[in-house]
């Protein structure tokens, strides 16, 4: 749009002979058509040397991407200069329109579903207890994305040395679960009772630390979403 | 029975026709089928298609199967099953209709003859107006530098309550399956309770109680408690053994009690 | 350009919701440019749907497509449409001036090109009644090179015994032969009018279910080429 002046006739001159032709050329209006149909259907920008050799005798170019040029003012597609030649391109504040999004639906990975499953039974959770009860470090990757899915979120600090963050399960967690609460996940005993836990544990374990483990969890829920 | 007839038929073609038949046995190949063969012989007829007379056609296509076999072309089946088709056609179409014979007229079958001709060559024009169509990339052209759709892919990352459980399954069960290894921090040792009953023995003139020797913090849980009691029993005989304390008990179950030695003298009791 | 009755509401209204949207739509112009930028940058034609999920929530695309078919009208470039799709043209008066541009279609065989015709007038139509009307049988290699250039596809089963395959052209092939649908195949009102698209059953046969098959046919086709 700023280079207008490319296009007065004198740039023109360069490329053809100024002769008075035998032919009459086409009208300045059938000239615009036929650079508009060249433009669209060639597949690389065409100069105006190129549009010369293969309009009619007598047919000027220049003037025509002139006319053609301010045609396409402010439309979804202009006329471009690419270096010496020029090309139709759609407008740029369209481009938005040449994406197209495709949403993908993937499963959570082990880690995330272990991590989030962690802090949905021992919210208020700290990142070094979910360590601890997983054995492995977490990634912050799989924290951010438990964040940015909105399953998780920051609970208050823990008193403790360092005061460290905690976390939580969310409102749109239990949403998308169909849960009214934490405390509706089930317990180990449901687990097991639906062969989740197959395997027997060592005996005499289970009665104590299981049932320990549960008592806690329901203490720490209840500070949550105490009633 | 058409051998009788076509005799005749073949001496009856007209020069025109004899030539035409020659021709097309030149390019027997290049038909599209005995349809196709039917629709050029109807041609020399220069007729409308629905005005085709089926039994000249018959005897036509008839004579260009003679001469194939006379010229010992191979004819492809479909050709031989026509010729027997026509030839039957044809006699239904001469003599006269027999009342007690079942089945559609030589009428019938002509007019159908007819109406394939006569459908075949209008495909036939259609294609030739649908190919002289301005066409796409010929005549028409398409934008020469599409711009692409950029696909932007967000994914979004779904679980089940199944998966939570699972997951929360695994955590407990691998728990409970880690190597086995002693849970130190409920385990008084015997060295603990025999080097802290050694710095404490000094002070044990009186026979005391050894359950007060515990050490702080390890009677309330009953696990530590019964490591520590065991502890200290054994790190006693074994002060005993060395000869810096003595114990007694007094009756079955009565605490035992402790003293050091100041003098040589036997255990309390046994 | 006859169609204009084809872009009233009531076509759009198959693909979209009846929408009261939260978000104002852009105004009409602004549709039309987005329009334009959508079908320029596509070598393909774009269907309504896809226009529709690819614009902003409460735009009506037909709306736009209509004003666009007009601003295009008698220009180098036009707006064709391709069964239930848009595509930018050249003006086929143009066609001389892009020879840079054809592209040398393969040779199609005359049986080719009599299989081809004889799916899009008889559509959808089996390899069995192809054969019929051609008296020849159709060869696999035929067949295949169509599917190829994506000219014809399968349609559905026909309900007679056996259920064969049908096959229906495509809109590639409308695309390529500038047909705005099927309906515009050259001559069809005649043809059917003469009754020459009928599946007519040799005499004798009639009463094996030929009856049915037309009956059949007649409802396939007026159901494609219904007006």
């Amino acid at each position: 749009m700023t280079d207008d002046d490319d296009l007065t006739p004198g740039a023109a001159a360069e490329g053809d002979e100024p002769e008075a032709s035998l032919f009459e050329a086409p009208p300045m209006d059938e000239q615009e058509r036929m650079v508009e149909a060249i433009l669209f259907a060639s597949a690389e920008p065409v100069s105006v040397r190129e549009l010369l050799s293969r309009m009619p005798h007598g047919s000027e170019p220049v003037e025509a991407l002139r006319l053609l040029k301010q045609r396409y003012q402010g439309r979804g597609v202009t006329l471009q200069r690419v270096g010496e030649a020029w090309a139709m391109r759609t407008a740029p504040d369209l481009g938005y329109l040449m994406q197209k999004e495709t949403v993908e639906t993937r499963k959570l990975s082990r880690a995330a579903i272990e991590t989030l499953v962690i802090i949905a039974y021992h919210q208020p959770v700290t990142r070094a207890e979910i360590e601890e009860i997983r054995g492995v470090s977490v990634s912050r990757g799989t924290v951010d994305q438990l964040l940015e899915m909105e399953w998780i979120r920051f609970g208050r600090r823990k008193m403790t040395p360092g005061r460290p963050v905690t976390f939580v399960v969310t409102e749109s967690f239990l949403d998308h679960f169909g849960l009214e609460n934490a405390r509706d996940l089930p317990g180990l005993k449901d687990l097991r009772a639906a062969g989740l836990l197959e395997n027997r544990p060592p005996p005499g374990m289970t009665s104590l630390g299981g049932s320990n483990d549960e008592e806690d969890d329901s203490a720490d829920q209840s500070e949550l979403f105490g009633d | 029975m058409s051998e009788n007839q076509t005799e005749p038929n073949v001496a009856s073609l007209s020069v025109a026709d004899r030539l035409a038949a020659e021709a097309l046995i030149v390019d027997v190949d290049g038909f599209e089928g005995p349809l196709d063969l039917l629709l050029t012989l109807s041609r020399t007829q220069k007729v409308d298609l629905r005005k085709v007379s089926v039994l000249q056609l018959a005897r036509q296509y008839l004579a260009f199967v003679e001469k194939a076999s006379a010229l010992r072309l191979e004819l492809a089946a479909d050709y031989l099953v026509m010729a027997a088709w026509l030839a039957f056609l044809k006699s239904r179409l001469l003599l006269p209709p027999d009342p007690t014979e079942a089945g559609p007229s030589g009428e019938e079958m002509a007019a159908h003859l007819a109406y394939q001709l006569e459908r075949l060559q209008a495909m036939r024009d259609a294609a030739a107006r649908l190919m002289a169509r301005d066409r796409l990339g010929r005549d028409f052209f398409a934008r020469g530098i599409p711009e692409g759709v950029e696909r932007v892919r967000r994914v979004r990352y779904t679980a089940t309550l199944l998966d939570l459980m699972q997951g929360y399954a695994r955590i407990r069960t691998r728990d409970e399956f880690r190597p086995f290894v002693m849970d130190r921090d409920a385990v008084y040792t015997m060295e603990e309770a025999l080097g802290r009953m050694r710095g404490l023995l000094g002070f044990a003139g009186q026979w005391t109680d050894i359950s007060s020797w515990l050490p702080d913090g390890w009677d309330d849980d009953p696990a530590k408690w019964r490591s520590a009691t065991a502890s200290t029993f054994a790190a006693s005989l074994e002060l005993v053994k060395e000869g810096h304390a003595e114990l007694r008990q007094t009756d079955n179950f009565a605490p035992i009690e402790l003293r050091k030695t100041d003098r040589k003298s036997g255990k309390a009791n046994d």
